[in-house]
């Protein structure tokens, strides 16, 4: 059963991974080189993904059995159980994953050798690349929450240097520290979970013929066990995970490090925040599913089954993020920022789709969401691109004239995002989302919030558009170039945004295309995604199916209305101009602005402790330990002055007897040779006669 | 023949002993150069009457071709070419010819005495360049690498030691 | 035709005979060498005469003007005149100079120059002696003329003689190598360091082309290499720095005059005609004639043909050809042509060793092309090559 | 007298020449010039030897004089090169100048 692209899983990873090692060797001029090197192997590894995809479309089914491969990595300890074994898994899930990513990483690599053109580090940047999309990959085809761990941590490390990548920027910089240590806060609880995971199952293989961790054996014998408050050991685990998913994927508490993250390149932020990194978080829930949403009348077989604590948490937390991520968007001027937060909520939606309806639903929209964001961000970069470096909306508009295909596309990436009804991918996974949270047995209040969100999220992103592409040009303040002097003219050139070259285009137009194609594959009339993801029971167009798809049809055009007439109609003529929201009541405004002051928050409590306990720990150190150390070394230097004493008069004096005679016989020797060679020489003649002589005389016969 | 193997032997030594003598006392470095080239040659001669015909067409080819010459460049880059020097020999030069007679002394004695002089020439002995070849790379193959890595770090060793120090100045 | 390709070899054997019949035993063999001797010493330097006259009226063609055309029909008697004009000028010797250093050189210069071709067979059964190692002789009495040149030029006190000399010396110390080494080729092909030997191994004839070794790949770089080395030895344009009239008047034999100045003149030639007639028996079949049909033509006229043959590559090349710089002769020498022989060598190995056949020609001579290429790409790096333009009197 | 003794003869002459050179010369490179005298003294032992020991077919000598020569030349060149060195350091070639390790 074990075909060649399983066995051979691992070359897709393997494949980004040698380029950023090749091109780390690459010296600064070999610009074209790494670009070639970084892009061929992605689309390497995209082939490849591809070949997996049919393999998995072939035998997937609803009891599709998971292919994967382990071997024993190293042996810690003596026995079957010390060894340590990898592996990778090859079932629809991953399929899907290898595919999206390949696919995007592969157009946003070509988009970046547009963007990054200019930039002297061109080389560094494609290393950091390949390692990010090779990490990436790893995860997604680990078949061991370990290997998926390692290479967890090598994304959050390239997602650090590329943050940082401009890092004379002293903002980038801290940027890429606070998303490096914001992740690690929930990696930490990640490899708690890996660990209490370990101890009580053993293995940290997902599927091993039976023993995997998250198969039948194991999970009931998690289920079973209760921890405090009679929380099951799965459900646990299952949480403590899910914290790593949220401090990867920006959900709530944790969300901070993403809008800041911006700082990166825009490809950067694509690959980061659509396609890659921050699905990592959902991805991780829904490869552990099993673990979230085992309960014990489920295992009994009750198909009514009461919904898992774990499971619940991730919808609770999704749903804030999703709405509260939105509000902040409301108020952003930062293109990038906006994108950010949205980012978060639909993240939230996500988190809310694998909490209530299964992992399909999830993915469906991580899938979407991924093609979309990723298109919408590539845009974004393309705008920034042609305006030169401008991320401030309001000093944008009108762009739609200098740069239609840009337009064009975000354009579709935007009705995506916000839902347009029918004929959008984003409208049907959020739908999906949406309907799985109105039948969730719980409660109604994630609807509630989420379909707020959906409406935030078509206002804000109506805002966006008008703003950006709409009204006329505020980049310059100074009065239009009017004049046909040609200094003017350059100058005119120089200061009206132009439309990006086609690298960076083309890979925009398919993304777009993409986005509206997905559509097809997802609506409740022909669910084929869900079904190969295989945990679906869809029932068509049912009356609450229409119901739903009517209600978030109405929110959008609502969301989309609002935003036409807040912003469409009354077109600002300056960038100083305030915004109209900020005539809403009781500063809220100002609230979503400040982003409910949260990173304020974090300044006060998190960090000022920390610095407190530093300072604790300074101050142990100065006193408590130094003084012990003080101590210790006053007794040996007290040692030493004895020592030193014993020397001076002891010791010594013989010594200084013996040297004066040693040296008095030295320079007596010294008289015999004085350097000249041939004197030398003479000894040695001398010491041939001798030799000759005795030899004759003495040793001779 | 004999008397014409003794003849030629008389030449090629007086040769030798001539052109070391004088290489040894000649006040001009040069000149000395020059004699000590002209015992160079005589030894090759020597050697080709021993029937050493390729270690004597070697020796021409490396001492009178490479030796001389390097050892004149030393003369010519040492200034010694111009002018004789006042002082040739040092100070204590008696004891060192004591020393050389004595030497010479005690060398002939031993030859005149030793059993292995008395040997009576054999019969035509000589080495054709193909066994000296054949035993080059088969029996002495080793010592013929080191020999060639030792001239390849001689090489180097003397360009680096001769090539002039960046002056300090700088 | 044996006969007349043996002519000298009889003439030699039957005036032997004569001469037993009247000396005694012990005096034959000194008699046999010099009558072996004899005509080299009466062929080259004749040879040489008509050489002067030839390189002169080749150098007058090629910079478009008449060479000597005065003394005898068409200037043919000019070395006679010339070689006159030497013996009865007066012999200036500068007072300052090393009187005896100044009168041995030109010997020493010129009685290596003739016994080089002790080794030298220059036809059939026509070598004087027969060395095992001739080869290594040619080298060793070719390498003691360094000191004859330095000789000469230390010893005129004269700054520019002294000058002329170091750079001779070191041009010959610095293309010894590549020349040594590109002769090292055929031995290892022959495997034998006797020049009659490796003439008789290029004996036979493979359809068209004979079996010389310039026709194979490390044997055509091998020829040119030599062929340049030699050029330098010589002393001769485009490497004739030591004795550049516009630099160093005359270089190390300035201070010469009268015959003295002919014998450098002799020495330099003779060992141009010895250093050629190297390269005719190591690359180009020696004696041997190109076709078995051309067989009745004697040896030693093939020899001489190829000599002139040569000589008239000789004077072209002269006549073509720029002076060099000292630091582009001492580059080309080390960064060039030893780098460039060495490879050949391994050339020569692997055509050694690989059973004859079309890929050891393909391995071959990639090996020698690809080293060409890229030794010449890397020595031409950011050096701007101007094209040469020529102006013509009319 | 045996061809063989003249030879031990002639080189133990040579021997002692180039000794009597390189202790009495006062310049480096005549000093070198004895110590190749020296070894070229031992060089014709070596041939002598050969040529008239027991069996010349075993060709030991000879090819002890071929390295010899190569180590001589070597030693030649390294020679030189510190004679020059020292010229360039000291300004003088005179071997009992030069009596100090350290410049």
């Amino acid at each position: 059963m074990e075909s060649w692209i399983v066995k051979n899983l691992w070359l897709i990873p393997a494949l980004p991974l040698l380029a950023a090692g090749l091109s780390a060797l690459l010296p600064r001029p070999f610009r074209k080189a790494s670009a070639t090197l970084a892009i061929g192997s992605m689309s390497g590894a995209f082939l490849l993904s591809v070949v997996a995809f049919v393999h998995a479309l072939k035998n997937s089914g609803p009891d599709s059995a998971k292919e994967f491969f382990n071997f024993a990595w190293l042996q810690f300890a003596s026995g079957d159980v010390g060894v340590l074994k990898l592996g990778w898994v090859l079932d629809p899930l991953t399929a899907v994953m290898l595919v999206m990513v390949t696919f995007v990483g592969t157009l946003i690599f070509i988009y970046s050798v547009g963007y990054m053109a200019h930039d002297e580090n061109f080389t560094r940047f494609f290393t950091f690349l390949s390692l990010f999309a090779a990490a990436m990959l790893g995860i997604v085809i680990a078949n061991n929450l370990l290997l998926l761990f390692m290479s967890w941590e090598l994304v959050g490390l390239a997602s650090y240097l590329l943050i940082g990548f401009w890092y004379h920027k002293p903002s980038a910089a801290a940027a890429a520290k606070k998303a490096f240590i914001t992740t690690r806060i929930g990696d930490v609880f990640f490899l708690l979970g890996i660990v209490w995971l370990y101890h009580e199952t053993g293995t940290l293989l997902f599927y091993d013929n039976g023993n995997g961790c998250l198969e039948q054996t194991a999970l009931s014998k998690m289920v079973t066990h209760a921890t405090v408050g009679g929380l099951a050991v799965s459900a646990a685990i299952g949480i403590l995970i899910f914290i790593g998913a949220i401090g990867k994927s920006g959900q709530f508490p944790l969300h901070v490090w993403l809008p800041d993250a911006m700082e990166g390149p825009t490809p950067v932020s694509a690959l980061i925040h659509a396609a890659t990194m921050v699905a990592a978080g959902v991805f991780l829930v829904a490869r552990t599913y099993p673990l979230f949403e085992v309960t014990l009348p489920g295992l009994a077989g009750d198909s009514a089954a009461t919904v898992s604590t774990a499971l619940q948490v991730v919808t609770w937390i999704g749903a804030i993020t999703a709405f509260f991520a939105a509000t902040i968007a409301v108020a952003q001027n930062d293109i990038k920022r906006i994108l950010a937060y949205s980012t978060c909520s639909q993240l939230g939606y996500m988190m809310i789709g694998l909490g209530t309806g299964g992992v399909a639903v999830g993915m469906f929209h991580l899938i979407t969401h991924a093609f979309f964001k990723a298109l919408l961000f590539m845009g974004a970069g393309s705008v920034i691109h042609g305006c030169h470096d401008e991320q401030d909306i309001r000093k944008m508009g009108g762009i739609r004239n200098y740069m239609p295909a840009t337009f064009l596309t975000y354009a579709v990436g935007m009705m995506a995002l916000s839902g347009f009804p029918l004929f959008f991918s984003g409208f049907w996974s959020k739908d999906a989302i949406l309907h799985a949270a109105h039948s969730w047995s719980v409660s109604h209040i994630p609807f509630y919030l989420g379909v707020a969100g959906a409406f935030l999220t078509a206002f804000y992103m109506t805002r966006q558009m008008a703003l950006v592409f709409w009204g006329k040009y505020r980049g310059h303040e100074r009065p239009a170039v009017a004049t046909k002097t040609p200094q003017l003219l350059a100058l005119k050139e120089e200061i009206e945004p132009h439309e990006s070259p086609r690298v960076m285009t083309v890979p925009l137009i398919l993304l777009a295309i993409c986005t509206v194609g997905l559509s097809l594959i997802g609506t409740p009339a022909w669910p084929w995604f869900q079904d190969f993801l295989g945990s679906h029971h869809s029932e068509g167009f049912t009356k609450d199916t229409v119901q739903i798809i009517m209600i978030s049809g109405l929110v959008f055009l609502l969301g989309v209305g609002l935003g036409v007439g807040f912003y469409g109609y009354v077109k600002r003529k300056t960038a100083s101009e305030p915004d109209p929201l900020e005539r809403l009541p009781l500063g809220m405004h100002t609230w979503f602005a400040k982003k409910y002051g949260i990173d304020e928050l974090y300044e006060l409590t998190v960090i000022r402790f920390n610095a407190w306990a530093a300072r604790a720990c300074a101050f142990l150190d100065e006193w408590v330990w130094g003084g012990v150390v003080a101590i210790v070394s006053y007794v040996t230097l007290a040692f030493a002055w004895l020592n030193r004493a014993i020397d001076e008069f002891v010791i010594n004096l013989g010594f200084d007897r013996g040297c004066e005679r040693v040296s008095r016989g030295g320079s007596l020797l010294s008289r015999l040779q004085e350097g000249r060679v041939q004197v030398y020489l003479r000894v040695l003649g001398g010491a041939l006669v001798v030799l000759v002589l005795f030899l004759i005389w003495g040793g001779g016969k | 023949m004999l008397n014409q193997m003794t003849l030629s032997f008389a030449i090629i030594a007086i040769l030798i002993i001539a052109g070391a003598t004088a290489a040894m006392t000649f006040r001009n470095l040069v000149h000395c150069a020059l004699a000590v080239a002209v015992a160079f040659a005589g030894l090759a001669f020597a050697y080709l009457q021993l029937n050493a015909q390729f270690v004597g067409l070697a020796q021409i080819l490396v001492y009178v071709g490479a030796v001389a010459i390097l050892i004149v460049f030393a003369v010519l880059l040492t200034r010694g070419g111009e002018a004789a020097e006042k002082k040739v020999f040092s100070a204590s030069w008696i004891w060192g010819g004591a020393i050389a007679v004595a030497v010479f002394g005690v060398l002939a004695w031993a030859i005149q005495h030793s059993f292995a002089s008395q040997r009576e020439p054999l019969p035509e002995a000589g080495a054709s360049v193909k066994q000296i070849g054949t035993a080059l790379m088969t029996k002495y193959v080793l010592p013929l690498e080191v020999i060639g890595l030792l001239l390849t770090a001689a090489l180097i060793g003397a360009v680096i030691i001769a090539m002039r120090e960046e002056d300090k100045s700088k | 035709m044996a006969d007349l390709d043996q002519i000298f070899v009889t003439l030699k054997h039957w005036l032997l005979g004569q001469f037993a019949n009247v000396l005694p035993e012990c005096w034959l063999p000194i008699i046999s060498i010099l009558l072996s001797l004899a005509p080299i010493l009466i062929v080259f330097p004749s040879f040489f005469a008509i050489m002067t006259v030839m390189e002169r009226k080749g150098l007058g063609r090629i910079q478009n003007r008449y060479g000597p055309n005065r003394v005898g029909p068409f200037g043919l008697l000019q070395p006679a005149a010339d070689g006159i004009k030497a013996l009865i000028k007066e012999d200036v010797v500068p007072r300052a100079a090393d009187k005896l250093v100044h009168f041995l050189a030109p010997l020493v210069l010129v009685v290596t120059a003739f016994t080089v071709y002790a080794v030298l067979p220059i036809g059939r059964n026509m070598v004087v002696l027969d060395l095992d190692a001739g080869l290594l002789f040619f080298f060793a009495v070719g390498a003691a003329s360094e000191l004859a040149v330095f000789m000469a030029g230390w010893s005129s006190r004269n700054k520019y003689a002294l000058l002329g000399a170091m750079r001779a010396v070191a041009q010959m110390v610095s293309y010894e190598i590549p020349l040594i080494l590109a002769t090292i080729s055929v031995v290892m092909i022959t495997g034998t360091l006797s020049l009659p030997q490796i003439v008789l191994a290029q004996g036979t004839y493979a359809g068209l082309l004979p079996d010389w070794f310039v026709f194979t790949p490390w044997g055509f770089a091998g020829f040119i290499l030599f062929m340049i080395a030699a050029n330098a030895e010589a002393n001769r344009s485009p490497f004739d720095l030591p004795e550049g009239e516009s630099e160093i008047i005359a270089g190390y034999f300035i201070e010469y005059s009268g015959f003295k100045f002919a014998l450098f003149f002799l020495a330099e030639y003779v060992s141009l005609f010895a250093i050629s007639g190297l390269g005719i028996t190591l690359f180009l079949g020696g004696w041997n004639a190109p076709f078995p049909a051309l067989a009745f033509i004697p040896s030693w006229a093939w020899f001489f043909i190829k000599l002139i043959a040569l000589m008239c590559l000789f004077i072209w090349t002269r006549g073509t050809l720029p002076r060099l710089r000292q630091d582009q002769l001492m580059n080309f020498a080390w960064k060039f042509m030893i780098p460039m022989v060495l490879i050949n060598l391994i050339a020569t190995a692997l055509w050694r060793f690989i059973d004859a056949g079309l890929t050891r020609w393909f391995v071959c001579g990639a090996i020698v092309v690809i080293a060409y290429l890229l030794l010449g790409r890397g020595l031409m790096q950011g050096k701007k090559i101007a094209k040469r333009t020529y102006r013509f009197a009319d | 007298m045996t061809p063989l003794a003249g030879y031990l003869l002639l080189s133990a002459m040579l021997f002692a020449i180039g000794l009597a050179g390189a202790l009495t010369r006062r310049n480096a490179i005549i000093v070198l010039i004895g110590i190749e005298l020296m070894l070229n003294a031992a060089n014709l032992n070596f041939i002598a030897f050969w040529r008239f020991g027991p069996n010349p077919e075993a060709l030991t000598g000879m090819m002890f004089v071929i390295f010899a020569i190569a180590v001589a030349a070597a030693e030649a060149a390294v020679g030189l090169a510190l004679i020059i060195a020292i010229y360039r350091h000291y300004k003088t070639t005179a071997v009992d100048e030069v009596n100090h390790l350290k410049g």
